[in-house]
């Protein structure tokens, strides 16, 4: 991964251009500077990230493969189409790897409890995963509205032994959830970690998701040379907060041949006010919130708007800080898929190649799809499968409009 | 402790003191529950000599604040509480009454408006300083810069989390009176002033000369009297809103006049 | 492997001791023969067995990990527990090992559609990934009562292409969606191949079936080696028909320290009518059904009987011939677990662990835990997580008595 | 193509040959819908003067059976059809009427009762041979000569998808007849006599000298009809059984006269 970007100006420690800082109450100041401490010692021992592997080797299916998409390529007719296996981790999506690196930075802390807010309730099973296995006391923070998409995921959560408070503030989605979290943390901090699940949040959070999540792209560009025996054209990843995205991206920042592009959730369209595109369609705009500097959707005034998606994971009003710099700077493309054409690239995904992709990673799919015939076969590009369907279910079968799918839950409920 | 070159909010704060052994800084929401509560509420400080009140510009994401005060923004913004809305509310609130008015609110409001169309805001309203919950100092410094050629006092906070050090780089930076949290966690919550409060006020009186406000927590009449003598202001937020929610304008005034009087030399 | 339980005497080929054999209605006698023919052929080809990984080495995430349980270790005070993550696999389970496999003889043959019977629903899944990534066309046989059961699944399959149809006969579970295949099979087999889920059926089903599921095993034992630095004193496994017990057992039937513990579904006891332990407790008895001579559940007159067990996966008459073989020989201890005690386990296990074990891979879960303590810490044992538990939220939920899930399942079917 | 050295089964189905062109066998599965109503339907094919009887023992896996058979295999399970029920109905109708009764079912009754006493209460009840639909010859050896012992005729299945080295294999264990199948699947559906049904049975005389019995698929009087000159014996089953259920004993009565006039000389 480039590590021009971590390379701080003086006084700028946590700045990617214009974006990042730590933009908190005061009274989280020391924590973050722990946290700071913590994650700068642990990534200049090498053991620890010999440890993360192992842990992410040992326990969740890392290295995670690289499949190749032969029948959606044939029928493309243009580029050779890979696709990152980020949903075959344990628990469903790239999630956890980020969850098991903060674990282990819990660890070395010595803190007994975590608290994490989720969105589409990937983060939030993820950490009480973590939790469980790691012993720690868990705290889910999650819009009540989420919690009503995807109580499944609440009900493993739970099962986790997590506590998962609904939060009724807001939008009552996943920006509420983080609101609520760093309000947790401004009392709890002594003896608890706030897992963020993305890339947002106050300095070093970016930069720590970041890390973590870098191990998809490292996999992934070693993979991509030994199957293809070169490097990808172009590698796409869907973007809520952005963690999968800068996961994979981190792999091929260094490679000037690689176009990155980012899918924002289009929801019913960029041109409505129902949708979460930050930076493609330039409906956002900079401000500060959350802990960071970045671009968000908001209104003349700086206040978030609210947003829509059908994937609850990309309904956020922010995106990570070093995206919205690697935007600015042309190095990464951003690009909008609609509620309508992720169901669309959802059913031919599965249908074609038997993959599953989550209502998320669908989105990365709708504009790979959209572009691989535009290019040749020559060129390779990647996906980033970020999770798995399964928790979609509900909203799946909805948005398909299911009947039998409906008439089983008419009768399950009525027992 | 007294600093012989006083001046703007500090000036005032040390004036208070000279007659009394502590200030009372009471709190609202501007367009929660409506601005003609918001005015009823100044009445009613006004009405108790409070000593400061803060004006809180409502955001979408409060981070620093519980319950109380997270529906209050959200309700105010849903009522269409816009900067103009506010600074003209403000601006009639510092013509009306003597307290001094201070701005409270997040960074977004100041990064979106401007430093300087903000501090110039504030200054044509008769404003005296602003307090921005999320603006750490390190970043605060051009926005301070800004503020003092407006004449305007930046608070800052100090924590019972801060090192030392910390403390003292906010003391370096601080003007006006420096916002000491009772405890941790965010507004609403109440305080045990038994625990620590008095070993963190005496922190932080060696990182700054500063006159100290003690707030998050403060509830009761009670409360602020256990403050004379440790404090140099108590500041009253989430209480007062609870009272008026729960008892209605009435009891609200008599509830601020309850905790005046625990103010009185 | 043990190649001697392959070494058939003449005449007696796909006898496994006593049990196996091919008793199928002579309209399908060529049909077996040819795919005898194409899987020995597979077999002797050293090409398809490096196919055969390379496909779930790139498709699914084999090789799935081991994974250390030092908090149940700690807990029990016994032997130290690993657990074969075979719940990472593309699709949740085990059964995608045997369905690849079978996928690509199918593309050997030449044949264009296949069909198959599932109980949980898993094998239904893997089979209809299969058939959109082969392009295959898709029929899966389910017993009314399991689709009643495992709908999310149902669901899935649907997206997948495939063509579900809900088996109304018998006890409308997982034997009779086998009736429903083979009666299919009678009819189509000139451009169908029967995709049998497990090591039951005629031969050469229970050789080819365990041939791929032992990769399971191949796995494990050189991971166990490696991480342990010795074999595991037991290897535990649920079974059902057998498959994934047979393959993880595969792995160490040479291995005579290795002690293998089949568990199979105790249902509400197995001194209640109620249960599906043909082996354990010594229910069964010997008979010929639906195509192989194995240990069926079944009445003096033969006629099978219903059974019952909280797990889809395990509610079946029969077991594999080869495990009733190395039963008969003492190779394979047999023991059963109830419904309560597999919800009890499982909650353990997800508590304790973050695994979400299948209530399928919960049975061998109790008898594991059950043993451990009764072990030294000198001890390694190795259980077999066969699937993963999201399946199952419904009867989890139920068992459970989750009033909010019940509760979000009513809204949701009010929509 | 007359063996002279004929017996058993065979030699009645010569003797029925020398006499029409075609046999029919009809089939019951005992139990279904009742004794009472199998006693009926038996008097009804006694009435046709059908040449051969099949009375199936239900089984719970029936897997060479279409829907309706299942259905009745089922459902004289759940009636409580027993071993000795089932022997007991065979025995009183060997005795009452004249055609040979043949057994039908599946291995697994074989396996458990053994296959001596299997034998022993076939030849006991008066029955002449057996049909078990998944035995294939292979594993049929001892059974076969144990029946060959008891004078019992076991009857193979020859179908097409066979090669021709099989047909021959079954054709060399064969004894009374040989049971071909109409087509692929399982019983229930409709064959289309014209597609490869001649060159099929012409495969099976090649393979054997026993009478062909062409089953599976033969639903109507036409059906029978078309397979004068083709085949020995035409099998009606699942036809007759639907008669029942839809139009009543009476229709019943007809359908297997109707079927049984299209075999006349
Ligand atoms: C499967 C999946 N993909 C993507 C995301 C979006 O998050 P990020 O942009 O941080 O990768 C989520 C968030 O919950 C997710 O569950
Ligand atoms: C997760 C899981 N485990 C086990 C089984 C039982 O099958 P077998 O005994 O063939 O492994 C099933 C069958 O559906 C299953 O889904």
């Amino acid at each position: 991964m480039s590590t021009e970007l971590f390379q701080f100006a003086p006084g700028r420690e946590g700045y990617y251009g214009e974006f990042g800082g730590a933009f908190v109450p005061e009274i989280l100041h020391e924590t973050l500077a722990e946290l700071r401490a913590a994650f700068d010692d642990a990534r200049d021992d090498p053991a620890f990230w010999r440890e993360y592997v192992d842990v992410m080797v040992t326990y969740s299916c890392r290295p995670t493969p690289v499949t190749y998409c032969e029948n959606l390529t044939r029928l493309l007719g243009g580029a050779r189409i890979y696709v990152k296996r980020e949903d075959l981790n344990h628990t469903g999506a790239h999630k956890v790897n980020n969850v098991m690196g903060q674990g282990l930075l819990v660890r070395r802390m010595g803190k007994r409890r975590v608290i994490a807010e989720t969105g589409a309730g990937q983060h939030g099973v993820a950490t009480a995963t973590m939790a469980a296995r790691l012993g720690l006391a868990c705290t889910i923070y999650m819009g009540e509205d989420d919690i009503a998409r995807q109580r499944p995921n609440v009900f493993w959560m739970e099962q986790l032994g997590a506590d998962v408070v609904a939060v009724t503030d807001g939008t009552r989605t996943l920006k509420d959830a983080i609101n609520a979290c760093l309000r947790d943390w401004a009392e709890s901090m002594a003896d608890t970690h706030y897992v963020l699940g993305t890339v947002c949040g106050p300095h070093p959070f970016p930069r720590m998701v970041t890390y973590f999540q870098s191990i998809i792209g490292q996999e992934a560009r070693a993979q991509m040379l030994r199957i293809t025996g070169a490097l990808p054209r172009r590698v796409y990843a869907c973007v809520g907060g952005g963690s999968n995205a800068s996961g994979i991206f981190a792999g091929f920042l260094d490679d000037a041949s690689v176009e990155l592009v980012g899918v924002e959730a289009g929801g019913k369209g960029v041109d409505t006010e129902q949708h979460a595109a930050r930076l493609a369609g330039g409906r956002g705009c900079p401000g500060v919130a959350q802990g960071y500097k970045s671009v968000f959707l908001q209104n003349r005034e700086g206040l978030m708007h609210d947003t829509c998606s059908v994937a609850a994971g990309l309904d956020y009003i922010g995106v990570g800080p070093i995206l919205a710099h690697l935007h600015a700077q042309g190095r990464v493309r951003f690009e909008a898929a609609t509620d309508a054409e992720v169901v669309e690239a959802l059913r031919l995904v599965i249908r074609r190649e038997g993959l599953m992709p989550a209502l998320e990673s669908a989105h990365a799919f709708v504009t790979a799809l959209k572009e691989a015939p535009h290019l040749s076969g020559a060129d390779a590009i990647l996906v980033n499968q970020s999770g798995r369907a399964d928790k979609d279910i509900f909203t799946v079968a909805e948005a398909l409009g299911d009947e039998r799918w409906k008439r089983f839950l008419r009768e399950k409920a009525a027992r | 402790m007294t600093r012989v070159d006083a001046a703007g909010l500090e000036r005032d704060v040390r004036d208070g003191l000279a007659k009394k052994p502590i200030l009372l800084m009471t709190h609202l929401v501007v367009g929660y529950p409506s601005l003609d509560a918001n005015w009823t509420m100044l009445e009613a400080m006004d009405a108790a000599r409070v000593d400061l009140v803060e004006l809180q510009l409502p955001f979408s994401e409060p981070i620093a604040d519980g319950p109380w005060f997270v529906k209050a923004n959200q309700e105010a913004i849903r009522a269409g509480t816009s900067w103009t809305t506010y600074f003209d509310f403000a601006a009639r609130a510092v013509s009306r009454f003597r307290f001094p008015v201070l701005f409270m609110g997040y960074y977004n409001s100041v990064f979106r408006m401007g430093g300087e169309r903000f501090c110039a805001r504030l200054a044509a309203a008769g404003m005296r300083g602003f307090i921005v919950a999320d603006l750490p100092p390190e970043e605060a410094a051009d926005l301070n810069a800004t503020a003092r050629a407006h004449a305007l006092d930046p608070i800052l906070l100090m924590t019972p989390a801060n090192s030392t050090e910390r403390l003292r780089e906010i003391g370096r930076q601080a003007s006006g009176f420096v916002y000491c949290l009772g405890r941790k966690g965010v507004t609403g919550k109440q305080t045990d002033l038994s625990q620590g409060v008095a070993d963190f006020l005496g922190r932080c009186r060696m990182a700054t000369s500063l006159p100290l406000a003690l707030g998050f927590g403060i509830r009761t009449p009670a409360d602020v009297s256990a403050l004379r003598g440790l404090a140099d202001i108590a500041i009253v937020g989430t209480a007062c809103l609870e009272t008026w929610e729960a008892r209605g304008p009435d009891a609200y005034r008599e509830f601020v006049q309850a905790l005046a009087r625990e103010t009185a030399a």
